[in-house]
């Protein structure tokens, strides 16, 4: 591709908070080793250097603290960007986040609007156990009052940052590690594509169907549209086409796209990173069987984290993981059914 | 620092305003909710944390402030709300639950907001704080006036948030006040039975910011107190904590049998009212005559009964408004 | 009934606690107002008098502080009873529950046990508003390592208390505040039933048939499963006949009784007075849908919680409810359907 | 109070077994990390947070404890974990991620777990805390013996569990000590940048207890305060908070390129290297000769080597136990 400007993640989401705080003086960021380090995750690279101490600043350890006054500043007329280092940790800061941050505009009747980011990595596969290798979705996905976005690739990352910003609500944004381009964590290559210079967004809550297919549709977000992509080329293979669709944004949730997909192949299969039960994984399911079953080829299925902690062992968490071998053997099962299971 | 005449006028008016206001919504409350007592029922259902007793924190505090200043309140928010200039007919229509409430009846009594003059609130304890230091974070990175005072009880002193806050205040200097109503209790709960120290001004000492107790209630100290802690703040010179020592008159919340109160207590506080107090060193001090304070506190009562009938009057939301304003 | 003893779910919660203590001395309770004032919703009236101050604590107002403590006294071989006045408090202190009370039994490979009871009231209807009203069943069961129960009757609670006090494993025991029996929140009478004096368990991860049917099955927890049966009663009127299953306990899910219900009904509704999305309705739809969608009479329903913060005013709160004329309106259409939708 | 001759080498014996256990470790979590560094990668993958310097803090400590004595540690426990007596073994097999391991690979290096010794992490800053205190309060609630001690980082005393926790801790009298290492960094915010106050000992204040600073890193004078802070606790005269200067000789985690510290510190940190420090010491007072402590440092050797010989060899768990061991 000529012209092609590949990036990671991580420079994608510094090139659209750049972009922004150039055009808007609300925009700075806050959060943990976000300033000289450039964040734990690279995301916030060179933005100390560009826009200084005031607009970009590190905080102590005290997420409380400083989510809550993320915003209050929001609420001041700023635009917080803050950083929660993992999303393993909104344990000790979630009042913060759901009942101030996703309620404020409701309580106030939209007199007070909060318009913030928190951006937080998720994910594991790389063996940091089980208070740094969680994903959350569904907990945050669960609760009214947040929009909640997850790129799988570069250039969603620096649309849907840019669109986080201009929003006037909280966004919670996500984003997997091993998506992220730091070397040190690995990274899935397919993340890395070409992203233009210029500035743009991705609407929140829009659906993107990663590849078309027919036989199935796998669904998901971040690290497992990787993973579904994998396992529909190797079902390619096999004669069974797979569609999968990358969410994307789990609130608003993209039903129509979903509903779209599974319409027209018949199967559906949920890949998540998130717990099993009381999740992304059952919404999804719902979604599709509240509004019909009767064209529904096979029941429907799930690919998730399994209900326990995520352990340190690489073994042992690779068992657990959902990954393309997992996938292909559900899409498998369920197309040689012929009649409805 | 001392209060002029004006503003011992306002602070007079104002703790009328707030105290007149309470006994008529302890009146409302009540109807519907008897002979059964249930919460859910009556022209104002769900909790109510009246603040009677209080008013001198109010008023001492916010004399100093303007409608441009922010102030983040508790579950206990009614006489900050009011001596803060939240209009009283739009919040009390709030209290009621109706349309015309600040938020359309979305938030009630324990989520009163007002954008105009920057009032907040958390029912959660201490989670106002947050909000307050990134309010005063705004204005200084904006390079635009006004502090920022969180009240909060002295159990919620206790709490995680205020640490966390404090800290973040003082170590970038932000123009906060932390203004803490000692009540002696935290629901049932005496302070002396949740707080490792006698009086929270001492954990001032943590942040290495200036602490103050200020005892009885005293709506002059606390103007005088208050007001130092705000001008600092205004100069740049970053946060304060305040300790009041104030009187919880009510229940926690109205329904609250009080069994934990000690004997006496009640009288002992109910003979210190802060307002008979006030009005008693006004006349003292010849700083207004009886007619005059007859006068505010008939207009006060004007004002209240005005805000009652407005929101009594007011039409209810319509249901389905419930699933609005969820964003943006 | 002869030698009927009607307690309050309060009562019984009280009473199991009562007698767990009597028998085994590393039982002791914490919590705000929990000791002198009896807990706000009664739930621990009467244990001060015979247990005093060491056993029966009221702490200051730091969650997180005294649910760690409590993770740490469990740890070291006692067996406390915390509470969390309102389960809408989690965000203060949700490390302490979901990172260190759930997960260190598997962190340690199951070396430390952590036998504690986290007790917390859920629900609304009473004009709390959006801080105090809440049910958070699907915040608690999504996560891994602790066990989630909810009594719909006082029975119930007493037995669910015994065996939550009896457990090696941390147990939720949300209690919904319409049916404590506390008259200043109303109460739902059906919740007061015969408590039998003697101790007993109930096995926590089993659901119960409240009431048996054939046509639907109407599928809840706590308050929404007196929905469900008003609702029933009603629908018998009509000719319906309506199945009720009360989960009691969230985790572990009684998935079979679910599955075994709808299997034989052929409709489902699921009634959750938690948030609609990715939470308790999506779970128990997917757990029927991903067992075979073709016995299925009509698409399964939810009737949840709208994606709102909670409304003070009534007429907004009650609006957003569920309730049984939700259920019966939904069962109507559902069971009009002849064929599969 | 001062350290017995066999307590002194005890004290040096552990230091060095710390050092070395964590330099095999260090070389062993590079294999299979070059030419690409990918924490994934090598016979010990994930996050590696070396305690490298700080050993003086473990040791001075936990000279003190027995092992019924509870300890709650951090994301950077290895010299905590040695110094408390957690077996070498196990410890170095759960590093590996083996079966052997103390918790089958479960756990990980953040996570380490000893019941036989009441050991205890979280990779959540401060949140040892909360346990700790509980800890305490069941040694108080079931008249056995036994302190707590909770080890945090300079940066965790800005969090709201160390607020919370030191006062339930000071409010109910429990044999609990907070120690924090202040090792002037947390990731790369320097302590200035993150915390109000200079020393977090004044924060004692907050609490009405005992606040101890000690500078230097010093094995001495850390054996003498933490004792007598602990004798106090188990006195029954409640807790105590200690801060501690020491220094972290190696980056926050491994992979960390630490372009945030000062031109210099680290070869000024390395010239204070607390372990050659402590030999100088034990020589020049005579307390051992040379000869001693080459025998003490080849046995730590043996033993680490043993240990890291055992973890290389275990197996790997079954892959599907990562099932197991959610419920006890
Ligand atoms: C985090 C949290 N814990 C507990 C509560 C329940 N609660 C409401 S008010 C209150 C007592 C607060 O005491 P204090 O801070 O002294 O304020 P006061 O009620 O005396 O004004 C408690 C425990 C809450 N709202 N939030
Ligand atoms: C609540 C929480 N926030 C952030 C982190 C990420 N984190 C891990 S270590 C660390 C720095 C800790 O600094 P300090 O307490 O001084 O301990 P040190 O690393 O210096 O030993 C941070 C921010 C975390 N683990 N938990
Ligand atoms: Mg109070
Ligand atoms: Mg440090």
């Amino acid at each position: 591709m000529e012209n092609e400007r590949k990036l990671t993640i991580a420079r994608a989401m510094a090139e659209a908070m750049a972009q922004e705080m150039r055009l808007d003086p609300t925009v700075f960021v806050m959060g943990e080793d976000i300033a000289e380090l450039g964040g734990v995750f690279g995301n916030t690279r060179g933005l100390l250097d560009e826009f200084g101490k005031e607009r970009v600043r590190d905080t102590p350890i005290s997420e409380t603290g400083f989510i809550g006054a993320a915003v209050g500043a929001a609420q001041d007329g700023m635009r917080p960007v803050v950083e929660l280092m993992f999303v393993d940790f909104f344990g000790v800061c979630f009042d913060a986040i759901y009942n101030l941050m996703a309620k404020n505009t409701y309580f106030s009747g939209g007199n007070f609007k909060v318009p913030m980011v928190l951006m937080t990595s998720t994910g594991g596969g790389y063996s940091d156990a089980g208070q740094h290798s969680q994903c959350l979705y569904g907990s945050f996905a669960h609760l009214p009052g947040m929009k909640v976005v997850s790129p799988s690739n570069a250039y969603d990352a620096k649309g849907l940052m840019t669109a986080a910003l201009r929003d006037d609500n909280p966004v919670i944004y996500m984003f997997h590690k091993g998506l992220q381009g730091m070397g040190w964590l690995g990274t899935e290559a397919g993340a890395n594509v070409h992203v233009p210079e210029e500035s743009y967004e991705i609407e929140i809550g829009k659906a993107a169907i990663a590849r078309q297919g027919s036989d199935v549709t796998i669904v998901s977000i971040a690290m497992g549209v990787h993973n579904a992509l994998k396992a529909a080329s190797v079902l390619e293979a096999d004669g069974i086409s797979a569609e999968v669709v990358d969410l994307r944004s789990l609130v608003p949730l993209d039903r129509e796209t979903v509903r779209a997909s599974v319409g027209k192949t018949g199967r559906l299969i949920v890949v998540d990173e998130d717990y099993h039960s009381y999740g992304v994984s059952g919404e999804i399911i719902a979604t599709v069987c509240e509004t019909g079953v009767s064209g529904l080829k096979a029941p429907p299925r799930r690919i998730a984290y399994p209900d326990v902690p995520i352990p340190f062992a690489r073994v042992m968490e690779q068992h657990c993981l959902p990954n393309p071998d997992k996938i292909v053997a559900a899409a498998r099962e369920m197309c040689r059914v012929a009649v409805p299971a | 620092m001392q209060p002029t005449k004006a503003e011992l006028g306002w602070m007079y008016r104002t703790m009328v305003i707030s105290r007149r206001f309470e006994n008529a919504i302890e009146k409302i409350y009540m109807e519907g909710k008897s002979p059964v007592f249930n919460m859910a029922d009556g022209p104002i259902p769900g909790e109510m944390h009246l603040s009677d007793g209080q008013e001198p924190v109010a008023v001492g505090v916010c004399a100093h402030l303007k409608p441009e200043d922010i102030v983040t309140a508790t579950h206990r928010p009614h006489h900050q709300a009011i001596a803060k200039g939240v209009d009283l007919k739009k919040m009390a229509a709030e209290i009621f639950g109706k349309a015309s409430g600040l938020s359309g009846g979305r938030g009630g009594h324990m989520h009163l907001f007002d954008a105009d003059v920057n009032f907040a609130c958390s029912g959660i304890i201490a989670q106002g704080m947050g909000p307050a230091a990134g309010g005063a974070l705004s204005r200084k990175l904006q390079g635009k006036p006004g502090v920022a005072v969180s009240f909060i009880g002295e159990g919620a002193a206790n709490q995680g948030a205020f640490h966390e806050t404090m800290n973040l205040a003082a170590l970038w200097k932000l123009p906060m006040i932390c203004v803490i109503e000692d009540n002696a209790w935290g629901i049932s709960v005496a302070k002396s039975a949740a707080t490792s120290v006698q009086k929270n001004h001492v954990r001032a000492a943590s942040y290495g910011i200036p602490g103050h107790y200020i005892s009885d209630n005293d709506p002059w100290k606390i103007y005088e107190v208050a007001g130092e802690a705000i001008e600092r703040a205004r100069a740049g010179e970053g946060p304060t904590l305040i300790e009041i020592e104030t009187y919880r008159l009510a229940g926690h919340f109205m329904g609250d049998a009080e069994g934990y109160r000690p004997e006496g207590e009640k009288d002992d506080l109910f003979a210190r009212d802060p307002i008979p107090a006030m009005r008693q060193r006004l006349l003292d001090e010849a700083t207004f005559n009886a007619a005059d304070l007859d006068q505010m506190e008939s207009e006060a009562q004007s004002g209240v009964d005005e805000a009652i009938q407005f929101a009594r009057e007011s039409a209810d939301p319509a249901p389905e408004d419930a699933l609005t304003a969820v964003f943006a």
